[in-house]
């Protein structure tokens, strides 16, 4: 573990010292090339036959730069650095060095291992700090100064909504990592934005037969859910599909996403009639009230005959290691894991391993598999201009980057793809460090697939905005 | 005609008496000293008339007006304005600053929203606050920053922040408080000269014997927060009572 | 003070003029040291809010944790007018600045009851209010944790001018100056000397005849004024708001600026709010420790110079002269 | 409602409370004695808890309940020498600059060494296991509380009663005392002041120490906790009156009590926000704070 640690930072280094090459050169450029557009660059573009007109950062003189955007302070900061070695390892593919990983098992696929459209793949890398605020400044930064042609990565709904606003104004395409919020690719859909990470409505579609099967028709859910709309949409869901199947629930409790200390919410359950205990949480309020509710007995009680049950709706592995032995036997939902045993999983499950000694997580997998889909797309439409690789992305479908096939939707730009149930391992059955959850279920896209509009805010129906080169 | 009337004026602190029922009369245009020893009530006494404190019980009239329930800024408005006994100035500001403020708070009140009229515009005021850097002879410094100024200096400073507010009442904590004799003297004949030349009402509360025999031509002496006596520097010097309450002590006079 | 001695007008529109070169010239002059352009629109919106800040703490001494409320509160309120009323940035702005300054004056008058500390401490509980009201029970209005989007797909412009890239800049830097003659004018004015006296000495303020409660709570409105100013421009700038515009970090950032550039010099603070930004979005960019060095720069003015980059000038010159400068009323730091 | 459920809500009130004092006690103490409202005490807190953390996770967490305070005390020490002491007589201002310049620096070194991310103390099995209070309560049934939150409750309980004994029976307590109500006249009875300040520091951060480990298992520690836990803090001693230990504990109580209410009311999205309403509600009717004395500040 500390070895692989040391190998990412390594790498880390070597990729700032690489930019800070980069930004010299690009200074120095700039400052003679104000006002000179239409230059060498423009010339250059030219004789590639290219009649695309400047928008954004395209067109794209000398390599091609990926903006890449992730935690590198703050709570997700690990999960940040798993990304960052994804995006590392996705670079290298393209440019063709290493054993290719997915590029050998996507299908269709025009990538060519020669980087995008013959020119080298490099990045440029930001913080978003998993604070909106601060996403958007190195945004800023990534694509006005060091000329990003894509921003990628981010760990948060909040942090992926804000830039993906942002990259909207400046079409630059963004193309999301952890984002489980409806309204990455509802309310707040944008042209400019792409998620492969499913979200909360897929979650509830997922769980809630399932939950009905193991644990009864006939139980009292008691909701503790984080006030913001993630946590709302994801009430919502698993409101609607445990109640489905027979569910009844007993209350909800909105928790401000700042609170730590979830003992008031959680004696509220323990003098409810609840035998249901449902987290609407991501991230360390996950990690807090799970614990804590442990901690309150809750796993040991019993309520009108029934062993009382807790349930997480979504897992990361943040999450579940951050809950240590607390995530023992508890339903929840992942995007993807390391154990899946299609082709193309297992590809990059290998390459990664062995680049870092350790497995990939979920937001590992989403950062490489944006990552090649962009590429892919970019020669695909045989030029970086965004509105052409944006239709190059919309309603595309491939196989090989996990488990089935993979439908871009082009009306809202979510990805459907299978997404797993799985459940909290005990210690003593765990492998190592990574193993902390088991996969129960591979639910089919089919159950997945929700109306477009269906999970948009009722007040606030997405509009993903124009591509840009409308007359 | 009496300026300020005080009448069985009360004021206690947990069980310590610290005013205990206090009269005195201030007449227009006179110096007027209030002595006693320590912790006689004299400072009490003063911070109840300007309204830094309340009152327990009694009366404070000034001109006919009672000053008890204003606050400190309300009391100044009325005309009454003191002398602190660690020089009160505006360390970071200017001399002319410093006495302009004070011109200022005279001619607009207690609050102005004035913006956008630099006060040097306000010609009539500065006129004011020059005239009382003059009167304490530190109008050759006017652009200096008071911080500067020597411990005498800052106190003359003080002064001239109240003369520019052309007082009806001076209430003065101890003028010569940490002066050097010669600095002493010299506030002594300013006060003397503001007291005849502008005919300025002054109380003055004083410990040095000198400066009140030389001051003063009323007192009034507390003792533990009480009125003993009252009258002209003679009457006073010669009372019994007095003497007995300073142990002797007017006799090194 | 060369202000109170040179009443000269002339020396105004000098100043005015070349401030307003100096930030023209920003968008060139950043991308030669690894900023770039947008980077100069950010630090002449925070600019304006922590000249609005100077303003009250510069001048009245009274340190306000809580100059986050007024930015959020701006920033959210434009966003709302501009989403659901018009899309003219100037009334965006007015309207912002009217209701921030109604809550400011509220604010004020139940924190400024108290001194020094309590009001340092005050400010903070009311900014920290308004954060968790926006994060949690009006999330319905605020969009919370994810930021407000609801002013995203305006095109925001004066009178039918689109106030986007070039033109946008040009309004700040207009903005900027207009803010700064204002917040000079206020300084200079006798209003500005009674807040000043309120820093120096507020006792014998008080013994003058002055009501210092309502001059403070006229200075803490009309800083609040300014930071709504700020707040609106910076939603016209971003068209996004992100919740924690109203957290204390905000208002803490907003206080190291200030005191790096030099509190109560007007000018001052709004080079620090450039210096913050510089560091904060080029440094991070290096060092995923640029906090820690934020850190230690800030730490650094308050133990050892204390009157800011605007101070070092007149060091420089002290130094300079040797131990010559007793008497000499330089005020480079403290006047200018 | 049942006995055992009001049982409970007093227990999480109870535990609520004792989180909001156990911070705010430090802070209370160097504030009434030295007049300088600590933003670092945040920062102090940050460095128990990780202090904690470290021993907690190699010898065992109830070494770092002895140890964590020890060290603390120290840190507090040369807190005040290396840099408090020089601000005594500077500003209010400048006080409060230094004190969270310190916070940022200690945050931002704490992340540099420990990462961003939330970090959970290794608890000994006893603490963890789940004890039924109904077998010690007559009347009551059921009731399952965390061993850890009692122990939250009672620390508290001890370091409020083990302050007030400090400073009611012992000479030091009388001093300090005396220079709560008058700072000169800690000058007049010929006391060093400066190590009377300097301990206290020192007892300041002890406290801060003790909150920090006694909150490591529950809450686990990330470099942001320690502004998080200052802010209410500084509410509850404002609430309660700066330098007044019972405020602190009365106030602490207070807010502990309100959250609880607030969760279980119908508008439980209020319950953070329920802390800072209270706070300007006291203080816009006593702005000097529950026992506030008049002539302090």
């Amino acid at each position: 573990m500390a070895n692989s640690n040391d190998k990412a930072k390594g790498n880390a280094k070597k990729g700032i010292s690489r930019r800070n090459f980069l930004k010299g050169a690009a200074g120095v450029a700039s400052a003679f090339a104000v006002g000179n557009q239409l230059g060498i660059g423009g010339i250059h573009n030219l004789a590639r036959a290219q009649d695309y007109p400047a928008l954004g950062n395209y067109p794209v003189t000398g390599d091609v730069v990926l903006g890449l955007n992730f935690p590198q302070t703050g709570p997700y900061s690990d999960e940040g650095a798993d990304e960052f070695r994804a995006y590392q390892l996705a670079i290298k593919h393209l440019n063709g060095e290493g054993d290719g990983g997915m590029m050998n098992t996507m299908q269709p696929s025009a990538l060519t291992g020669e980087g995008i459209l013959g020119k080298k793949v490099t990045f440029v890398t930001g913080d978003t700090e998993t604070n909106s605020a601060a996403s958007r400044d190195s945004a800023r930064r990534l694509i006005e100064r060091d000329k990003a042609i894509m921003i990628t990565g981010g760990s948060s709904s909040g942090v992926a909504i804000a830039v993906q606003g942002l990259c909207q104004e400046a079409k630059v395409l963004f193309m999301a990592a952890l984002t489980h919020s409806n309204d990455t690719t509802g309310s707040d859909r944008k042209r400019y934005g792409f998620r492969y990470f499913f979200n909360t409505e897929m979650s509830g579609r997922a769980l809630g037969g399932l939950l009905a099967n193991e644990y009864g028709a006939d139980r009292r859910a008691y909701h503790l859910t984080a006030d913001y709309t993630w946590g709302w949409s994801q009430l919502r869901s698993m409101q609607e599909y445990t109640e489905q199947e027979g569910w009844t629930t007993e209350n909800n409790i909105l928790t401000p996403i700042t609170t730590k200390d979830f003992s008031p919410q959680l004696t509220q359950v323990l003098n409810s009639d609840a035998d249901t205990l449902v987290l609407n949480f991501y991230g360390q309020n996950m990690v807090d009230s799970l614990t804590q509710a442990v901690d309150f007995g809750m796993r040991e009680r019993t309520v009108n005959g029934k062993d009382f049950q807790i349930v997480v709706p979504l897992y990361s592995r943040l999450m579940a290691s951050g809950a240590k032995d607390n995530i023992e036997g508890i339903f929840g939902t992942m995007n993807w894991s390391y154990k899946l045993q299609d082709e193309g999983s297992q590809a990059f499950t290998n390459s990664f391993v062995e680049e870092y000694g350790t497995p990939p997580s979920q937001a590992a997998h989403t950062s490489y598999v944006q990552t090649l889909l962009y590429a892919d797309a970019c020669e695909r439409a045989g030029t970086f201009y965004p509105p052409e690789v944006i239709r190059a992305l919309e309603d595309h479908s491939v196989a090989g980057v996990g488990p089935g096939v993979c439908d871009y939707r082009g009306s809202d730009h979510q990805a459907f793809h299978d997404v797993l149930v799985v459940k909290g391992k005990p210690e003593s059955a765990r492998d190592d460090d990574n193993d902390l959850l088991e996969i129960v279920d591979q639910v089919d896209k089919s159950v997945l697939v929700y109306e477009d509009g269906a999970v948009d805010l009722p007040d606030r129906p997405g509009d993903l905005g124009p591509y840009g080169d409308e007359a | 005609m009496a300026l300020l009337e005080v009448n069985g004026l009360n004021k206690s602190f947990g069980g310590l008496q610290a005013v205990d029922n206090a009269s005195l009369t201030v007449e227009e245009g006179r110096t007027h000293a209030i002595i006693g020893p320590n912790g006689a009530g004299k400072s009490t006494f003063l911070n109840l008339v300007i309204g830094n404190l309340e009152a327990d019980s009694g009366t404070v009239l000034f001109q006919g007006d009672s000053l008890l329930g204003l606050r400190p800024h309300q009391v100044n408005q009325k005309g009454v304005v003191r002398v602190f006994q660690s020089p009160q100035i505006y360390p970071e500001m200017t001399l002319l600053e410093n006495t302009t403020i004070s011109a200022l708070a005279k001619r607009d009140g207690t609050f102005v929203m004035n913006f956008f009229q630099h006060p040097r515009r306000r010609k009539e005021c500065v006129a004011t606050a020059e005239q009382a850097l003059d009167s304490v002879n530190l109008l050759h410094l006017a652009d200096e920053e008071a911080i500067n100024l020597s411990y005498g200096d800052k106190r003359r400073l003080e002064l001239a922040i109240c003369l520019s507010q052309k007082p009806k009442l001076l209430l003065l904590d101890e003028p010569t408080a940490g002066m050097s004799q010669q600095e002493t003297q010299s506030t002594i004949d300013l006060l003397k000269k503001l007291s005849k030349d502008e005919d300025m009402t002054q109380v003055v509360i004083e410990h040095d014997m000198h400066v009140v025999f030389s001051l003063a031509e009323h007192l009034t002496v507390l003792h533990q927060g009480g009125v003993i006596s009252d009258g002209t520097p003679e009457e006073v010097k010669n009372d019994p009572k007095v003497i007995e309450a300073y142990l002797g002590g007017v006799e090194e006079l | 003070m060369k202000f109170f001695t040179t009443d000269s007008d002339a020396r105004e529109w000098v100043i005015m003029i070349v401030a307003g070169l100096f930030f023209l010239s920003l968008q060139w002059f950043l991308p030669l040291i690894g900023g770039y352009a947008d980077l100069a629109k950010l630090m002449l919106v925070f600019a304006i809010l922590v000249l609005g800040f100077d303003l009250f703490v510069g001048l009245t001494g009274y340190l306000s944790f809580g100059h986050a409320i007024f930015w959020g509160c701006g920033a959210y309120v434009a966003g709302f007018i501009l989403a659901n009323l018009t899309s003219n940035a100037l009334v965006a702005i007015l309207i912002a600045a009217v209701i921030v300054t109604i809550i400011a004056f509220l604010v004020g008058l139940i924190t400024l009851r108290r001194q020094g500390i309590y009001f340092s401490i005050l400010t903070l509980a009311f900014g920290e209010m308004f954060f968790f009201l926006a994060i949690a029970p009006l999330t319905k209005w605020t969009n919370g944790d994810n930021g407000y989007t609801g002013a995203e797909d305006v095109h925001i412009n004066i009178f039918g001018w689109p106030l986007e890239h070039g033109n946008l800049y040009y309004f700040l830097v207009f903005m900027a100056v207009l803010c700064l003659f204002l917040a000079r004018q206020i300084r200079r004015s006798p209003y500005g000397l009674m807040l000043r006296a309120i820093k120096s000495n507020e006792t014998r303020l008080t013994y003058t005849g002055i009501d210092i409660f309502k001059y403070k709570v006229m200075a803490f409105t009309i800083s609040g004024c300014f930071g709504a100013i700020a707040g609106a421009l910076f939603l016209i700038h971003e068209k996004f708001v992100p919740v924690e515009s109203l957290r204390w970090t905000t208002s803490g950032e907003v206080v190291i600026m200030a005191v790096i550039g030099g509190v109560g010099t007007l000018f001052g603070p709004m080079i620090g709010a450039g210096i913050v930004l510089y560091l904060e979005n080029v440094l991070s960019g290096e060092t995923g420790q640029w906090l820690l060095i934020l850190g230690a720069i800030f730490m650094s003015f308050v133990i050892f110079l204390p009157g800011g980059v605007m101070d070092i000038p007149r060091r420089l010159m002290k130094l300079g002269r040797g131990n010559k400068q007793n008497g000499q009323s330089d005020q480079n730091g403290q006047g200018s | 409602m049942t006995l055992d459920q009001i049982i409970l809500q007093l227990l999480t009130s109870l535990q609520l409370g004792a989180v909001f004092v156990l911070v705010a006690l430090g802070l209370t103490l160097i504030f009434g004695t030295l007049g300088i409202a600590n933003f670092a005490h945040g920062a102090l807190y940050l460095i128990g808890a990780y202090v904690g953390l470290v021993i907690s996770n190699s010898i065992g967490w109830p070494w770092a309940l002895v140890i964590v305070p020890a060290i603390l005390f120290l840190v507090g020490i040369i807190f005040d020498r290396v840099l408090l002491q020089f601000f005594y007589k500077r500003d209010v201002t400048d006080q409060i600059l230094v004190t969270f310049g310190l916070a940022l620096m200690v945050q931002e070194t704490m992340r540099w060494i420990f990462g961003g991310t939330t970090q959970s103390f290794d608890v000994p099995r006893w603490a963890r296991r789940r004890i039924n209070l109904g077998d010690y309560i007559p009347g009551a049934e059921s009731i399952y509380y965390p061993p850890s939150r009692l122990i939250m409750i009672g620390v508290a309980i001890l370091a409020v009663v083990a302050l007030f004994a400090l400073l009611r029976y012992t000479k030091f307590g009388l001093m300090v005392r005396a220079g709560m109500r008058d700072p000169e006249m800690v000058r007049y009875l010929g006391i060093d002041s400066t190590r009377l300040f300097t301990i206290v520091v020192g007892l300041g951060a002890m406290f801060a120490g003790l909150a920090a480990v006694i909150n490591g298992p529950v809450f686990g520690i990330d470099p942001g906790e320690g502004m998080l836990r200052l802010v209410p803090a500084f509410l509850v001693v404002v609430i309660g009156g700066m330098g007044s230990i019972s405020g602190a504990v009365v106030a602490g109580l207070l807010l502990g009590f309100a959250t609880t209410l607030t969760t279980a009311s119908p508008f439980p999205q209020y319950s953070e926000v329920i802390v800072y309403f209270i706070a300007v509600v006291v203080l816009s009717i006593r702005p000097r704070g529950i026992f506030g004395m008049k002539g302090v500040g």
